[in-house]
């Protein structure tokens, strides 16, 4: 399906909504204390420059995230989700990573399956000296966000944002 | 109603240049909760944390938040400002707008100030969740518990033990000393390695304050730092120590000859020994493995002779318990077998040795009384090549790191060579020499003038016989030729390698491993000695490749960190741990499934008020639990909360982009 | 499939010997052909326990009663209802020694039209994976045919994701918030369901659309690798809506990705989120 | 000749439906996965007015939505303001088709509550200006009893206009309320008569009513003198039976969710960013946490307790408060039961325990 129809970006879920000209996403990145908060920490001291969507969570480790933090960013306040934490096998509470990792495919593909695009919600493993592949994914996250459109999750109902 | 104070900082120009900061303060004064927000050129100074003091006071706030810098960089210190103005540390939250904001969106300052106005936002709101948190005091035993007797676990327990910390001292073999003791001289200094380690190894048996418990292994660990519970068990020795005086007649008249591990190999011992003379504790123990009298029932003789009557053939293993508030873990290293080198006839000529075997030979207690001899015709070799490297540094055959050690020891070799026989010759074939160390490069250079060894740069690619010599090819890569050597003798300079009990020890431990088996540090810069298990530390070369100054230094330092631990009788943790609503929890032990560190354990509680009937929950060991979060996001009845990352908190964040 | 006499038997002997207090099993509801959960207490009533292909509904569920908490249990079993159990039992929610499990070979049941039930077309473990005591003997145990990728998941997962999100939405619409799913269902027993504790900002009840979706989302997560496709949650569901396809979707999901067991085939095993692998999928992580 | 009695066949009659879909807003059963939910629809055939009472859910949530917006407000540092919720879209003047007699009598029960005490004009406003038609039931169906309830469901004035089908193919319409004679009014009936879609009755008419009454009431399964069950009722509060009959519930809620008389609800908050809807949605006293109080205490915490509740709510304390039984007997509670609990059988059980 072809996001931008007669340059019109619309939500590829639900191509009856239309983005607003000056729409920008709102990008949620969970990032783990150690390896991932780390290393964005290493883009901001090495001035790497990204896109400004995203908007930082410090959590101790990637198995803090709880699968509903992403529906409830989803379903709130975000138009895509970054989920990112320590390489497999670096994760400073030994095995966090893996099991965050089981649960992070699980909510992926459910989520695809009730019909959201799988780029919603994004991973990846950022360790504390990768301070370059920080900006590179949120660039590319945000690029595929906004090549999505906007997700307009029920939350029209209920709220004029 | 929560009252949150919110400072923005300028960070000089860091901040300042890119966002607009007096519009973040004015975006963030439009919040319900804030009642009070400025900017400060550095919030971080004296005069900026004096301004957050003053607004605590003044404004009555229940919350601080402050727009700055990352967290990792001065929540401490925004946190000990909380503090001194009587507030509660915790109920800080750091808006991370330099880190996250001014610096990598340097291009758009209207993005990056509404984005800074965003994480004040969520600051905000996550900070009206924050709860009043202390620091955790646990009691802790104060007594360590070193495993391994070499050189570090030595060190490491006299260290403790001369603080008046009372020591276990647990060793695999029946002498403690390890590797240092099978050395004859020590580099770059040359002092005999049995002068320097044997006065530390008799402290050790006299030391008030360490219980050695030599021929032992530790089988359990239970429990966190300060709390430990140690299962060790005391392999049977067959020769009772307490009533043994070490007069040896019993392995002089022993008639089963058996290798002699610490000569490697090279001559017999018996088998009723004690490992080296020095040994400490110098008392026998019997190898079961081939004293006929426990193998076959045949013999006795042992026990015949020994006038105090100490050896007991029907001696039992002995599992011991003991409380222990730390953990030293010391275990040291092996040498990588060479075997992989075929095209050098390791395994087919017996004058390829390596180099422990060359370093016994030398040792004036050694096999050879000091000289080396060919193991083929036992001859005084002339000619002796010296190949660095072996399984070091090679990812196809053997490891890919150095092993430190490696250069070094070979230089004292050719030293000990040329001292030993005269004429004689010494090549080195190396790839680079790694001296690296106080007085290790002048050491070499000494060596390489007073020895007149030849040192050829470059890989050894065969070594074939001839007549009684081995031929030794390889490339000089100086002058870009190859070389062949005519040896006598040819000494591999194996890797060393962690010792083969490692991962074992370590999951029995819980602490995690390498790929290699090395022990794994919390930190490989700043918290070199610390495991991610708070109070196991790590000494020597259970975590690395180490020489013995470094191994000393580490040993040391695990000494302080121990004594540190013991420092008082409760130990301060951080609060920001798990905590279980045993109201919500239903007892499933999901949580004590996935908890990395064993900090789970269940209780019964009763059903209801004043109910008989009980039920099972979940509860956590403050001690032990490091707040990864693991059981929070695996509790489907949310009863089990982490303190500083509740759901309200980060949910609240999620909600007020 | 009618073991009426054998339960029965077994009922009355267990109850003669005092091995129990309540026997949980099926009833005629008196005025159809439809049957009804009958917990027994009274020897005398064993005679109204009945158990053909009409005996539905998972009874694993009263484990989590108030009333038969901690009292010794008869009850039986189908090869669904006994994966419900050795979870249960795992998760420690039942204590083994106050149960008597009766185990049915079971040849699948049928829906209120008189069709065989598609899960049960599909199933692979029809003998209960564990019991004290089997009707019918010990199975004779047939090869379990390989794992069968649901036929209603194909459907969905071929259309596009337009047509998918429209169908979801229309789920999520139709969902009138009861919980009624929930409370059918076997595997949820916590004390206090996460989706009640509602604050402004957690969770919230009231009933639109984007609530239902948080709820069943959650619930689904919550469920995967544990489902054992009794399908309680859509026989109880008011709005008939489709809500084995969530679950059938993440058991293929960790089937597939993870080569998980179904859930509580194993004793001791928690389901897929309690364990990882070094060797699970790393292709979708950047 | 009755003015208010037409007759027409089924041919009449869809022209008729049509007519008023296309007139009005109208809400009627749409099939759903199976389940008929009263929908807003703008054609004929994208409803079915006759769908089966035991696949549809009560029209309820038209005048007491499943979840009601009651305000916003808007939380920032001049303080909480309340701002007014969306337009009612409930509020507008509609006409329900398809709606069985005893949900249409399930709001004349509810009118009682919200008129009382508290007067909640949202809920005014959407029966003002709703029109209700409603097709008499031709036969009963497994757990339906409402002819022995306390009200008269012959003559029943709870729908504005009664269909009925005669023999013959003959279809009766009949306006029961004045808001019903104006809607035929509205909806041009001279016209159709004149049409000859519509005729005028003769006096046969009644009578042709009266036996399709009397074949329907012939038809039920479930017969009881509820007057005597409310009586009976009311002296069994500490009945241990209620215990034993609400032994296989699984306090799922499904029944108040789908019952046409219950009428509990909670109230919740959604709040993002500064902006917050307060919701009052649906409850059920079958939830365990229903009558959880914020000290902690539960005074119902036990199954039982919660069954007793509802069931003497339903038929001795609404009756005594009201003069009515908060049941119409419709049978959907049982009909949605995922363990086949029927109310008529659990009142029969309990309340024979007791003589009069």
């Amino acid at each position: 399906m072809e996001a931008a129809v007669n340059n019109q970006l619309v939500s590829i879920e639900k191509p009856e909504i239309v983005a607003p000209p000056d729409w920008e996403p709102v990008i949620i990145g969970i990032l783990c204390n150690w390896c991932s908060y780390a290393g964005s920490d290493l883009t901001g001291t090495s001035r790497i420059q990204y896109p400004p969507n995203i908007r930082i969570i410090r959590v101790p480790c990637s198995s803090r995230v709880d699968p509903w933090f992403l529906i409830k960013s989803l379903q709130t306040t975000a138009d895509g989700v970054l989920v990112s934490g320590c390489h497999p096998g670096d994760c400073h509470y030994i095995s966090g990573n893996y099991y965050a990792r089981r649960r992070f495919l699980v909510t992926k593909k459910l989520l695809n399956f009730v019909g959201f695009h799988e780029n919603r919600v994004q991973f990846s493993w950022v360790s504390a000296a990768e301070g370059p592949k920080f900006a590179k994914v949120v660039a590319k996250v945000t690029e595929d966000i906004k090549k999505l459109g906007p997700l307009h999750l029920y939350k029209k109902e209920n709220f004029e944002k | 109603m929560a009252r949150v104070g919110v400072f923005v900082c300028f960070c000089g120009a860091n901040i300042a240049d890119f966002v607009d900061v007096p519009a973040v303060v004015e975006e963030a004064k439009r919040i319900r909760e804030v009642k009070f927000a400025i900017d400060y050129k550095y919030m971080c100074s004296d005069p900026g944390q004096q301004q957050i003091r003053d607004a605590i006071v003044q404004h009555r706030l229940t919350s601080i938040v402050v727009a700055a810098c990352s967290p990792r960089m001065h929540e401490k210190t925004f946190r000990k400002a909380l503090s001194d103005a009587g507030m509660n540390p915790y109920l800080l939250e750091v808006a991370n707008i330099r880190e996250h904001s001014s610096w990598v969106h340097q291009k758009d300052k209207k993005a990056a100030t509404a984005k800074a106005a965003d994480l004040v936002r969520m600051a905000v709101a996550k900070s009206i969740a924050n709860e009043q948190l202390h620091e955790i005091s646990v009691p802790v035993t104060k007594r360590a518990l070193v495993i391994g007797g070499g050189i570090a676990g030595i060190q490491a327990a006299l260290d403790i033990a001369d603080a008046r910390i009372p020591v276990v001292l647990v060793e695999k073999s029946p002498s403690i000393g390890g590797k240092m003791a099978q050395l004859d001289e020590t580099f770059p200094t040359l002092d005999c390695s049995q002068c320097i380690l044997t006065p530390k190894m008799v402290d050790v048996a006299s030391h008030p304050y360490i219980e050695l418990i030599p021929y032992a292994e530790v089988l359990e660990l239970d429990g966190f730092v300060g709390n430990y519970k140690a299962k060790i068990k005391k392999k049977a020795s067959y020769v009772n120590f307490k009533t043994c005086t070490g007069c040896g007649a019993c392995w002089q008249k022993c008639p089963v000859k058996v290798p002699n591990e610490y000569n490697m190999g090279i001559d017999k011992r018996k088998a009723i020994y004690t490992p080296f003379p020095q040994a400490v504790p110098n008392k026998p123990v019997i190898d079961a493995r081939y004293c006929t009298m426990l193998t076959k029932g045949k013999c006795g003789i042992c026990s015949k002779v020994c006038e105090k009557g100490s050896i007991d053939y029907k001696m039992q293993d002995e599992i011991i318990e003991r409380e222990i508030g730390a953990v030293v873990v010391a275990t040291g290293y092996d040498l990588w077998d060479p075997k992989p080198y075929e095209e050098y006839g390791v395994g087919r000529f017996k004058d390829i040795i390596t180099s422990l075997e060359f370093e016994r030979m030398v040792s004036a207690n050694g096999p050879t009384n000091g000289v080396p001899v060919r193991p083929s015709d036992g001859k005084v070799p002339k000619n002796v090549v010296f190949i660095k490297c072996i399984g070091s540094r090679d990812e196809a055959k053997g490891i890919e790191y150095c092993s430190k050690i490696c250069c070094m020891y070979t230089t004292k070799h050719t030293i000990l060579l040329h001292h030993k026989v005269h004429g004689s010759h010494s090549y080195v074939f190396y790839m680079d020499i790694r001296a690296a160390g106080k007085g290790y490069e002048e050491f070499v250079k000494k060596a390489q003038v007073d020895t007149g060894a030849t040192y050829l740069r470059g890989r050894v690619s065969k070594i074939y016989k001839k007549g009684d010599k081995l031929m030794v090819r390889g490339e000089d890569a100086q002058i870009g030729q190859v070389v062949e050597v005519e040896a006598d003798l040819v000494v591999l300079a194996t890797a060393v390698v962690p010792n083969k009990d490692n991962p074992d020890l370590a999951r029995l431990l819980g602490v995690s491993y390498d790929k290699y088996g090395y022990m794994s540090e919390a930190h490989p810069k700043l918290r070199p000695v610390e495991t991610a298990k708070a109070g196991i530390f790590l000494a020597g070369c259970t975590q690395a490749p180490k020489d013995i100054p470094d191994t000393v230094a580490q040993a040391s330092a695990c000494a302080a960190k121990v004594c540190g631990i013991f420092a008082g009788d409760t130990m301060k943790k951080d609060p920001m741990i798990s905590t279980v609503n045993k109201e919500f929890c239903s007892g499933c032990q999901n949580c004590v499934t996935v908890c990395p560190y064993g900090a789970i354990v269940t209780e019964e509680v009763p059903m209801g008020h004043g109910s008989k009937e009980m039920r099972t929950v979940a509860k956590i060991n403050e001690g032990v639990c490091q707040g990864c979060g693991s059981c929070v996001a695996v509790c489907r009845s949310m009863a089990i909360s982490l303190a500083g990352f509740t759901d309200p908190q980060i949910i609240n964040e999620i909600v007020s982009i | 499939m009618d073991y009426t006499n054998q339960i029965r038997e077994i009922a009355s002997k267990l109850f003669a010997e005092g091995k129990i207090d309540v026997f949980v099993g099926y009833r005629m509801t008196g005025f159809d052909e439809n049957q009804v959960p009958a917990l027994i207490r009274d020897p005398n009533e064993v005679s109204k326990l009945v158990f053909t292909d009409k005996s539905v509904f998972n009874l694993t569920n009263y484990l989590k009663q108030d009333h038969t908490r901690n009292k010794r249990i008869g009850m039986v079993v189908k090869g669904c209802d006994s994966r419900a159990l050795n979870l249960l039992l795992t998760e420690s929610q039942v204590k083994r020694e106050n149960l008597h499990i009766v185990g049915i070979p079971c040849k699948g049941v049928v829906d209120e039209n008189g069709n065989k039930m598609q899960n049960c077309i599909e199933c692979i473990f029809p003998n209960p994976v564990v019991f004290d005591e089997m009707v019918d003997g010990t199975p004779t145990g047939s090869e379990a045919p390989p794992y069968q990728v649901n036929t209603d998941i194909q459907n969905i997962a071929a259309m596009d994701l337009v047509e998918r999100r429209a169908y979801f939405e229309e789920v999520f619409e139709s969902c009138i918030r009861c919980n009624a799913c929930r409370h059918s269902c076997p595997m949820c027993y916590c004390a206090k369901c996460c989706i009640d504790q509602e604050t402004s900002t957690l969770y919230h009840g009231a009933n639109t659309t984007s609530s239902a979706f948080h709820a069943l989302m959650t619930w689904s997560l919550h469920l995967a690798g544990r489902c054992v496709d009794c399908r309680n949650c859509e026989k109880a569901c008011p709005s008939h809506l489709p809500l084995h396809l969530l679950h059938k979707w993440n058991e293929q999901v960790i089937y597939e990705n993870f080569q998980e067991h179904l859930a509580g085939v194993h004793e001791g095993d928690r389901g897929a989120f309690y364990k990882y692998s070094m060797k699970d999928p790393d292709d979708f992580i950047m | 000749m009755s003015v208010e009695l037409f007759v027409t066949d089924k041919a009449g009659l869809t022209k008729f439906y049509e007519a008023i879909i296309s007139k009005n807003e109208t809400y009627a059963p749409v099939e759903k996965f199976g389940k008929y939910d009263f929908k807003r629809v703008s054609s004929f055939d994208a409803c079915n007015p006759d769908a089966p009472i035991a696949q549809t859910m009560s029209a309820k949530p038209l005048f007491f939505p499943r979840s009601a917006k009651i305000m916003k407000y808007t939380a920032d540092h001049s303080g909480t303001s309340v701002k007014e919720t969306d337009e009612d879209s409930l509020a507008g003047k509609r006409v329900i088709l398809g709606m069985k007699h005893c949900d249409a009598r399930a709001l004349q029960v509810l009118d009682k509550v919200y008129n009382w005490d508290y007067i909640d004009t949202d809920y005014q406003r959407r029966r003002e200006n709703t029109v209700i038609i409603s097709a008499r039931c031709d036969k009963a169906e497994t757990h339906c009893f409402c002819t022995s309830l306390d009200y008269d469901v012959e003559h029943s004035d709870a729908m504005d206009v009664a269909i009925v089908n005669g023999t013959d193919g003959k279809v009766f319409i009949e306006a029961r309320t004045e808001k019903g004679k104006v809607f035929l009014k509205e909806m041009n009936i001279e016209q159709r008569i004149s049409n000859n879609e519509f005729q005028v009755t003769d006096e046969t008419a009644p009578a042709a009513v009266k036996q399709q009454y009397e074949a329907f009431a012939a038809s039920f399964r479930l017969k009881m003198d509820y007057t005597e069950v409310n009586a009976r009722l009311s002296k069994i509060f500490d009945s241990p039976e209620f215990e034993n009959v609400s032994a296989n519930c699984i306090s799922c809620n499904t029944c108040a969710f789908v019952c046409p008389t219950c009428h509990c609800f909670k109230i919740s908050d959604e709040k993002v960013k500064d902006t917050g809807v307060r919701y009052k949605s649906y409850d059920s006293c079958n939830n365990g946490y229903f009558t959880l109080m914020a000290g902690g205490h539960n005074p119902r915490p036990v199954k039982y307790r919660r069954w007793r509740q509802r069931a003497l709510h339903k038929f001795v304390y609404y009756k005594e408060r009201f003069g009515e039984n908060l049941c119409v007997g419709c049978g959907k509670c049982t009909n949605s039961c995922p363990v086949n609990i029927s109310i008529f059988e659990v009142v029969k059980q309990v309340s024979e325990t007791v003589s009069v």
